[in-house]
C-alpha cells in the first residue's frame, strides 16, 4: 500500500486501485477484471455504498463523474447492479458490481443517492426496469419510464413481448431464438412476467396464448404463452398448484441453507430448465422444450443461409456490373481504389 | 467534494415520488396559493414530448419537476432481440440527430469484444462522418434555441446547413437520419467517388457561414440579456450528476473522451474542445457553435490523412460476441453516450445498456431550475441540449 | 338634445374639406363608416401579406406562393378558413367575457381609422383633438386582451393578459410623451393639421424645410419603440411568446375569434405605422418641400384633384409599408427580450428620454 | 359550426370554402421522434412547404386545422394525442407522418409503443417511410389539399370521410407530384 500512496503524480492501475479498495474496505471487496479493456470490481452488497463514498472521496482515486448505473439480469442468481465511474483528474473509469440481495422475488440494492447526485434517475430507471428496491432513494415512484400503471418488470429476462408472443418475427429467422447451428436458444422464465398494459398488447396476448394452448393439447412441451400469462400477482396460485418441475436437489439444498420457500422454488425451478437445457444441448435436438420440435429447425436455418448465399451472390454480380458500367477499376469494397481516386481529385 | 451541500434545502426535482404541495396563505377571499404550471408533453418550449412541472410564485419558479417517459420505446429489451446487426436500426433512432454516433458506439463495443481490428481507412471514414454528424446535430440545437428564445430565422439558416450536409452524407449512406453505415469489422461500402471532394468543399462552405450565426444569435445584445448568467451550473455538481458533452464544457471541464480516452484515431489528430466560464445559458451555446469549429478542424485534418485501402473486414458468419462484459463510451455530439454491452455468447446481446447523455444531462434541469423566471425557465431547458428519444430510449 | 347632439355630429363632420364629405349628411356618415371599415379590413391584410413574402425571403425560402397569384390570396384564404372553423368556448371559461374579449379588442382599431389621413382630402373625420382620440382609443384594445387572458381560464392565456396589461402601462406613457412632443411643435392636436405643420415646417433659422423625424429623430425612435412593444410584436411579443405561453392570450381561441385578434394586431401594426408617418414622416408629402403634383396652388394640402389625390394616397401606404417592413425585418433578426428587462427598459431608459425630449422641443419652441 | 353541418352548401360557395381550407392548413406539429425532424425540414428552406399555404406556426391545438403526428407513439403519450385532437376545432385533418405513426414501425414489437396513430385518432394521409423525406411530406399534404378540395364539409363533420389515403399505395403517383431527389445545390 505504501508505494502506493506515495505515487500522487500519476493515475492508480487497476491493480493498484483493487490494492487500496481492499485496504479500506477488505472482505467486501469480491473480485475484480480488466476483461474487455473494462475495469470491474465486484463489491459485496454491504460494500457497495461504501466503495461508491471511497471512489469519490479518495484523493488517488477521485472518482467524480458519475458515468451511469444500470442492471444486469443474472439468472437465478437475481440481479446485478453496475455502477460505473469516471475521474476526469486521471482519466480512469471503474466500474463497481454487486449482486442484490434478495434474488429474483426482492432484489434490493442500496442507494447511492447521497453519493452522487446522478444516481437519482439511474436508479430510478433501474427500478422500473428490474423492481430493483433501492433502500435510501427519495422516491422510486411515480415510474420513471413506462406508464404509471404497468405491471411487469421489462428488462427481466423472465418478461416477455406480447406482441412477439402474438406474431412470430417476420423476417427471415428468429435471432433471439435460433443458433447458427438451429438449435433453439431459450430464455426461460422463472418467474411471472406481464404483457403490457394496453388493450392491444392485452388482446395479443390473449390470442397468443389461445394459439398456445391448442398447440399445447397436440404437442408436449410448454409454449412461451404459458409464462406471459404468469404475471407477478399469480406466483400466489403458483405456490398452491401442483409442484410445478422443479430440481429437488437443488430446492433441498436450498431449504436447508434457510433460503425462504418461494427463493428455492424459483431457484430449483430455474436449475431443472438449466439442466434441460444443458442437456438438450448435448443431444443437438433441443427440441423438448419448444412445442415447434427441432428438427425442422436447421433446415429452415440452411434455408435461410442458401437464400442469403443467393442474395449476395446476387449482389456480388450486380455490383461487379455497376463498377464495369462507371469504368471503375475494381470493386470498391475489396481494394479502396475509390479512396485513392478522391486524393487524387482532391490535389 | 461537498456538491450536496452547495444546496442544502431538497428540491422537488430530485423526490420524484413527492408531488407538490401547495401552500396556501392568507385567509378568507384572500387565499393565494403558488401556481402550479404543467409545460408538456406537447408544448412549443419542449420540442418533442418532454414535460415538466413548475411550481410558480407569480412568474418565479420555486420548483421543476420533469417527468419523463414519454418517448420510451423499450430499446434496451428489444436489443436482446435482435441480432448485432439488426441493433444498428435501433441504436441509431434513439438519438435522432445523431445516429452515426450512435450507430458507431456499438460497432466498436462489438468489435471491441470479438476483438476484431477495423481497417485504418474505416476507421479515419468512420471519423470523418462522426464529426459530420457532430455538426448536423449541433445546427439543429442552434436553430431550436434561438426559437426558444424567441428568433425564428436562425432555425431556417441551420437547416439550410443541415440540408447541405445532409446531402452529403446521403451520397455515401443513403440516409438523412439514419445512416445504417458502420458495420461490426468496418462499414457498409466505401465512400463514393468525389465525396472527399465535397466534403473539402462543404466543409469551407460551412466555415464561411459559421460567422452568421456569431453575428445573428451569439453576439445579438438581446440574446445576451437572455442568456447570461442564467441557469449557471457549477462543474463539481455538473460531473455528480454525469453532465457531459457542451453542457459540462461549458463548465469549464474540458472532459471529451475524444481527447481522453481516444478511440478511433482521435489520438493522430488535434481535437480542440472548446470551454465555457461559467457554466450559464450563454457559455452553453457557445460551446455548441464553438464545437462547429472545432468539428470543422478535425474534417480538415482527417481529409488529409485518409488513407486507402479497405474498408471492412471478413466477418465470421454468426457476428457473436463472447461471454463478458465490456462499457465503451464514445463522445456523441450531445455528451458521452456509453454502452455497457453483456454478451452470454449468443447472437444477441444479454444485456445492452446505453448510458445516454440526455438522460444525465436533463437531471440538472430542476438544479438549474430553481428560482429563475418562466422565460428564464425557458432558456435554461433550450440551452440544456437534449433529445427527447435519448432520455426515454 | 337630440337636435343638440344632431348638430356636434354634423360640426365633426364639416370640420374641412374630406372626399369622404357629402351635402347629405347621412351619405357622409355612411360613407365615412364604410371607408374607415373597408381600409381598416384591406389595409391590413396587404401589411399580412407583406409581413409573409419579406419573412420568406429573408429566410431564405419563398413564402406563400399556391394560393392567389403569387400567394397574394393566403391571407384571404386564411379568413375563410376561420369562418368555418368551430367556435370552442371551455367549459371553466368565462362565457360572456370569453365572447366578448376580441370585439373589445378589435373596435378600437377600426374606431381609430376613422381619423387617420391616408391622402390629401382622403380621411374620415378631422377631429381637433386627432391625436388625442387615436392614442386614447388604442388604449383601450388591451382591455379587450386583458378580458381574453382572464376568461379563457388558461393558466397560459391568464400570465399573457397580464403581461400584455404590464407592457401596456409601461408603454404607454413614452408612446403618449413622445407624441405629445409632436403636438407641442405642431401646435395642434389635429392629424391633419400636424400634417400641414410639417410641410410649412422649417429648420430653425434656414430655409429648408423638413418633417418632425429630423428634429425629433430621438422621439421617432422611442415612438417606434414603444409601438412595437404596444403592440406585442417581437421582439416585444412576451404577451404571445409562443416558446413559453403557447399563444399567450389567444391560447384557447378558435375560428373567428381568433382571427379578429390577429386582425387586431395586425390592424395595430398599420395604425401605428400610420400615426408615425403622420407625425413625423410628413404624411403623404413625397419629399420635403415638395408639393405633390396639382396641389400646388392651394397651399399643399387639399383639393388637389384625381392623380394628386391617387399619389398621395400611394405615398402614404409606402410610407406605412416602409414602416411594416421595418417591424417585421425586426420581427426576423431580434430573440425576444425577458418581461422583466423590457419593463426596465421602458421606465429607466425610454421613460426618461421621451421627457428629455419634450422639455427640449418645448425650450426650441419658445426659444426660435 | 351551426349552420355548416345541417346545409349542403350551394356549389361556388363549396368550391369557395374548401378553397379557403385548402390553402390555409395551420399545421400543429405534433413531433414525436425522429420523423419531426424531417417534418421540420419539410417546414424549411429547401422543402418550404409554407408555399402551400402550410402554416406551421400554430402553436396550440386550437388554432390548428392540421394535425401532423411524426414518430412514435407511446402508450404514456396516447392519451395525450387523443386529447390534442381533441382540442382541436373541426374541421381539422391528420396526416400520419412515418411508419411509427403508421403502424409502430422498427418497434413493432415494444412494450410501450402503440402499434399506429390510427388506434387513437381518424388518420386522413399516410405517408410511409422511416423516417419518410420531406418530398414525401409535400406529397401528402399535396394529397391532402386535392381531398380537401373534393369533400364536402357537412358530410365530413357528419363523420362520413373520404377514405384516408395512402401515399404510394393504391393508385400510382401523380407525375408531377412524384418526390424528386435533391439537386444538392443550396437552398434558394
Amino acid at each position: 500500500m505504501t508505494d502506493v500512496l506515495a505515487r500522487q503524480d500519476r493515475a492508480l492501475t487497476p491493480e493498484e486501485t483493487e490494492a487500496l479498495l481492499r485496504d479500506r474496505l477488505g472482505d467486501q471487496i469480491l473480485s475484480s477484471s480488466t476483461d474487455f479493456a473494462t475495469f470491474t470490481v465486484w463489491v459485496a452488497p454491504g460494500g457497495w455504498h461504501a466503495a461508491a463514498q471511497l471512489c469519490r472521496d479518495e484523493s488517488l482515486l477521485a472518482y467524480d463523474l458519475f458515468d451511469c448505473l444500470l442492471g444486469v439480469d443474472a439468472r437465478d442468481d437475481g440481479f446485478d447492479v453496475v455502477a460505473v465511474l469516471y475521474s476526469t483528474s486521471t482519466g480512469n473509469r471503474i466500474c463497481l458490481r454487486t449482486r442484490c440481495e434478495g434474488g429474483r422475488d426482492a432484489p434490493v440494492c442500496p442507494s447511492l443517492t447521497d453519493v452522487y447526485r446522478g444516481a437519482d434517475w439511474m436508479e430510478r430507471e433501474t427500478y422500473d426496469m428490474f423492481g430493483i428496491d433501492f433502500p435510501g432513494h427519495p422516491g422510486l415512484e411515480p415510474r420513471i419510464l413506462t406508464v404509471e400503471n404497468f405491471e411487469g418488470w421489462p428488462l427481466r429476462k423472465d418478461f416477455h413481448l406480447a406482441s412477439r408472443v402474438a406474431k412470430p418475427w417476420p423476417g427471415v429467422n428468429e435471432p433471439a431464438e435460433l443458433d447458427d447451428e438451429g438449435n433453439v436458444i431459450e430464455r426461460e422464465p422463472e418467474v411471472g412476467g406481464a404483457p403490457g398494459p394496453y388493450d392491444l398488447d392485452k388482446a395479443m396476448a390473449e390470442q397468443a396464448r389461445a394459439v398456445n394452448a391448442s398447440e399445447e393439447d397436440q404437442e408436449e412441451g410448454e409454449g412461451t404463452g404459458d409464462d406471459a400469462q404468469a404475471s407477478g400477482s399469480e406466483q400466489q396460485d403458483e405456490d398452491e398448484a401442483p409442484a410445478p418441475e422443479l430440481d429437488q436437489e437443488t430446492y433441498d439444498k436450498l431449504i436447508a441453507e434457510g433460503k425462504s420457500e418461494r427463493i428455492a422454488r424459483s431457484k430449483a425451478k430455474a436449475a431443472l430448465i438449466k439442466k434441460q437445457r444443458a442437456g438438450g444441448g448435448d443431444t443437438g435436438g433441443g427440441g423438448s422444450d419448444e412445442g415447434d420440435g427441432g428438427d425442422d429447425q436447421p433446415s429452415a436455418a440452411e434455408k435461410a443461409e442458401a437464400r442469403r448465399k443467393e442474395q449476395a451472390e446476387a449482389r456480388r454480380k450486380k455490383a461487379e456490373e455497376r463498377a464495369a458500367e462507371t469504368g471503375q477499376d475494381d470493386d470498391a469494397s475489396d481494394e479502396g481504389a475509390p479512396g485513392a481516386d478522391d486524393e487524387e481529385e482532391q490535389a | 467534494m461537498s456538491d450536496l451541500s452547495t444546496r442544502e434545502r431538497v428540491h422537488p426535482g430530485s423526490a420524484p415520488g413527492e408531488d407538490f404541495h401547495l401552500e396556501i396563505v392568507g385567509d378568507g377571499d384572500f387565499q393565494t396559493a403558488d401556481m402550479k404550471l404543467s409545460i408538456g408533453p406537447a408544448h412549443p418550449a419542449t420540442h418533442g414530448v418532454f414535460r415538466i412541472v413548475l411550481e410558480m410564485d407569480g412568474e418565479r419558479v420555486t420548483g421543476a419537476r420533469p417527468v419523463i417517459g414519454y418517448m420510451h420505446r423499450g430499446f434496451e429489451k428489444l436489443a436482446e432481440h435482435r441480432d448485432y446487426r439488426q441493433i444498428k436500426a435501433l441504436v441509431n433512432r434513439h438519438d435522432w440527430l445523431s445516429g452515426f454516433s450512435n450507430e458507431l458506439g456499438v460497432a466498436l463495443a462489438v468489435e471491441r469484444m470479438m476483438e476484431m481490428e477495423v481497417p485504418d481507412r474505416a476507421q479515419w471514414i468512420r471519423m470523418l462522418l462522426a464529426e459530420w454528424n457532430r455538426i448536423l446535430n449541433h445546427l439543429m440545437f442552434i436553430g431550436s434555441y434561438a426559437i426558444e428564445l424567441g428568433a425564428i430565422t436562425p432555425m431556417f439558416y441551420a437547416f439550410r446547413e443541415r440540408e447541405d450536409i445532409q446531402h452529403l452524407l446521403e451520397s455515401a449512406t443513403g440516409g438523412r437520419l439514419h445512416f445504417t453505415y458502420n458495420q461490426v469489422g468496418g462499414l457498409k461500402i466505401d465512400l463514393p467517388k468525389g465525396f472527399l471532394r465535397q466534403s473539402t468543399e462543404l466543409s469551407a462552405l460551412i466555415r464561411k457561414r459559421v460567422p452568421d450565426y456569431h453575428d445573428l444569435v451569439l453576439g445579438n445584445d438581446i440574446f445576451q440579456a437572455r442568456t447570461v448568467g442564467v441557469g449557471p451550473l457549477p462543474p463539481e455538481v455538473a460531473l455528480s450528476l454525469g453532465v457531459t458533452g457542451p453542457t459540462l464544457h461549458a463548465t469549464g471541464v474540458p472532459e471529451d473522451s475524444r481527447v481522453t480516452e481516444p478511440y478511433l484515431k482521435y489520438g493522430e489528430i488535434d481535437v480542440d474542445v472548446p470551454v465555457g466560464e461559467n457554466g450559464d445559458s450563454f457559455d452553453r451555446f457557445y460551446c455548441l457553435l464553438a464545437r462547429i469549429s472545432a468539428s470543422l478542424d478535425i474534417i480538415d485534418q482527417i481529409h488529409d490523412h485518409l488513407p486507402a485501402g479497405p474498408v471492412n473486414t471478413k466477418l465470421p458468419k454468426m457476428v457473436k460476441a463472447p461471454e463478458g462484459a465490456t462499457y465503451l463510451r464514445t463522445e456523441n455530439p450531445l455528451g458521452q453516450l456509453g454502452y455497457w454491452l453483456e454478451s452470454d455468447g449468443g447472437r444477441t446481446p444479454w444485456r445492452l445498456k446505453m448510458r445516454t447523455p440526455s438522460f444525465s444531462n436533463v437531471q440538472a434541469i430542476p438544479y438549474l431550475l430553481e428560482g429563475v423566471l418562466v422565460p428564464d425557465a425557458i432558456a435554461v431547458l433550450g440551452s440544456v441540449f437534449f433529445v427527447v428519444g435519448d432520455i426515454d430510449r | 338634445m337630440s337636435e343638440v347632439l344632431w348638430n356636434t355630429a354634423a360640426s365633426f363632420t364639416a370640420q374641412s374639406t374630406s372626399i369622404t364629405t357629402f351635402d347629405s349628411f347621412a351619405v357622409s356618415v355612411v360613407v365615412k363608416i364604410a371607408f374607415a371599415l373597408g381600409l381598416f379590413f384591406v389595409v391590413p391584410i396587404v401589411g399580412g401579406y407583406l409581413e409573409h413574402k419579406v419573412m420568406g425571403r429573408m429566410q431564405a425560402r419563398r413564402g406563400p406562393v399556391e394560393a392567389g397569384p403569387f400567394g397574394t390570396l393566403q391571407l384571404v384564404a386564411d379568413g375563410i378558413k376561420f369562418i368555418q372553423k368551430e367556435d370552442v368556448i371551455p367549459r371553466a371559461a368565462d362565457r360572456w367575457v370569453f365572447a366578448a374579449a376580441p370585439g373589445v379588442a378589435l373596435v378600437p382599431g377600426m374606431l381609430i381609422f376613422l381619423v387617420l389621413p391616408f391622402g390629401p382630402g382622403v380621411f374620415a373625420l378631422d377631429l381637433e383633438l386627432g391625436l388625442f382620440y387615436a392614442l386614447a382609443i388604442s388604449s383601450v384594445s388591451v382591455l379587450g386582451i386583458l378580458m381574453g387572458g382572464w376568461a379563457s381560464a388558461n393558466k397560459f392565456s391568464l400570465i399573457g393578459g397580464l403581461r400584455a396589461g404590464g407592457q401596456l402601462i409601461a408603454y404607454e406613457l413614452p408612446l403618449i410623451l413622445a407624441a405629445i412632443t409632436v403636438a407641442v411643435q405642431a401646435g395642434t392636436l389635429s392629424l391633419v393639421g400636424i400634417v400641414e405643420a410639417q410641410a410649412t415646417f422649417m429648420l430653425p433659422g434656414t430655409e429648408i424645410n423638413v418633417w418632425y423625424v429630423f428634429p425629433q429623430i430621438l422621439g421617432f425612435g422611442i415612438f417606434f419603440l414603444a409601438a412595437m412593444a404596444e403592440l406585442s410584436r417581437p421582439p416585444f411579443d412576451m404577451p404571445i411568446a409562443d416558446s413559453e405561453l403557447v399563444f399567450g392570450y389567444m391560447t384557447e381561441y378558435t375560428g373567428i375569434k381568433f382571427a379578429m385578434f390577429l386582425l387586431t394586431e395586425y390592424g395595430g401594426m398599420i395604425l401605428m405605422s400610420a400615426l408615425m408617418v403622420v407625425l413625423y414622416l410628413g404624411g403623404w408629402q413625397l419629399l420635403p418641400g415638395v408639393p405633390l403634383p396639382g396641389c400646388e396652388g392651394t397651399g399643399g394640402l387639399f383639393d388637389c384633384g384625381v392623380t394628386g389625390t391617387l399619389l398621395g394616397v400611394g405615398i402614404t401606404l409606402g410610407k406605412i409599408m416602409a414602416l411594416v417592413f421595418l417591424m417585421v425585418w425586426a420581427r426576423v433578426a431580434y430573440p425576444r427580450l425577458r418581461e422583466d428587462q423590457l419593463q426596465r427598459f421602458a421606465w429607466l431608459v425610454l421613460v426618461p428620454l421621451a421627457l428629455l425630449n419634450l422639455a427640449l422641443v418645448g425650450v426650441a419652441k419658445v426659444v426660435f | 359550426m351551426g349552420v355548416m353541418d345541417q346545409v349542403e352548401l350551394p356549389k361556388p360557395v363549396k368550391y369557395v370554402f374548401n378553397w379557403g381550407r385548402k390553402y390555409s392548413l395551420w399545421c400543429f406539429n405534433f413531433g414525436l421522434a425522429c420523423c419531426a425532424i424531417e417534418f421540420i425540414a419539410a417546414s424549411t428552406s429547401r422543402h418550404d412547404f409554407i408555399r402551400h399555404g402550410v402554416i406551421p406556426f400554430a402553436h396550440g391545438p386550437r388554432q390548428a386545422d392540421l394535425l401532423v403526428v411524426s414518430g412514435t407513439l407511446t402508450d404514456k403519450m396516447a392519451p395525450a394525442v387523443k386529447r390534442l385532437y381533441e382540442e382541436m376545432p373541426e374541421p381539422k385533418y391528420v396526416i400520419s407522418f412515418g411508419s411509427c405513426a403508421n403502424c409502430g414501425g422498427p418497434y413493432w414489437d415494444s412494450y410501450s409503443v402503440t402499434k399506429g396513430v390510427d388506434q387513437i385518432i381518424p388518420v386522413d394521409v399516410y405517408v410511409p417511410g422511416c423516417p419518410p423525406r420531406p418530398e414525401a411530406l409535400l406529397d401528402g399534404i399535396i394529397a391532402l389539399q386535392d381531398m380537401i378540395q373534393k369533400e364536402s364539409l357537412k358530410e365530413r363533420i357528419a363523420g362520413r370521410r373520404l377514405d384516408p389515403i395512402t401515399l404510394g399505395a393504391d393508385e400510382p403517383l401523380p407525375s408531377d407530384s412524384s418526390p424528386a431527389l435533391p439537386s444538392g445545390g443550396r437552398a434558394p
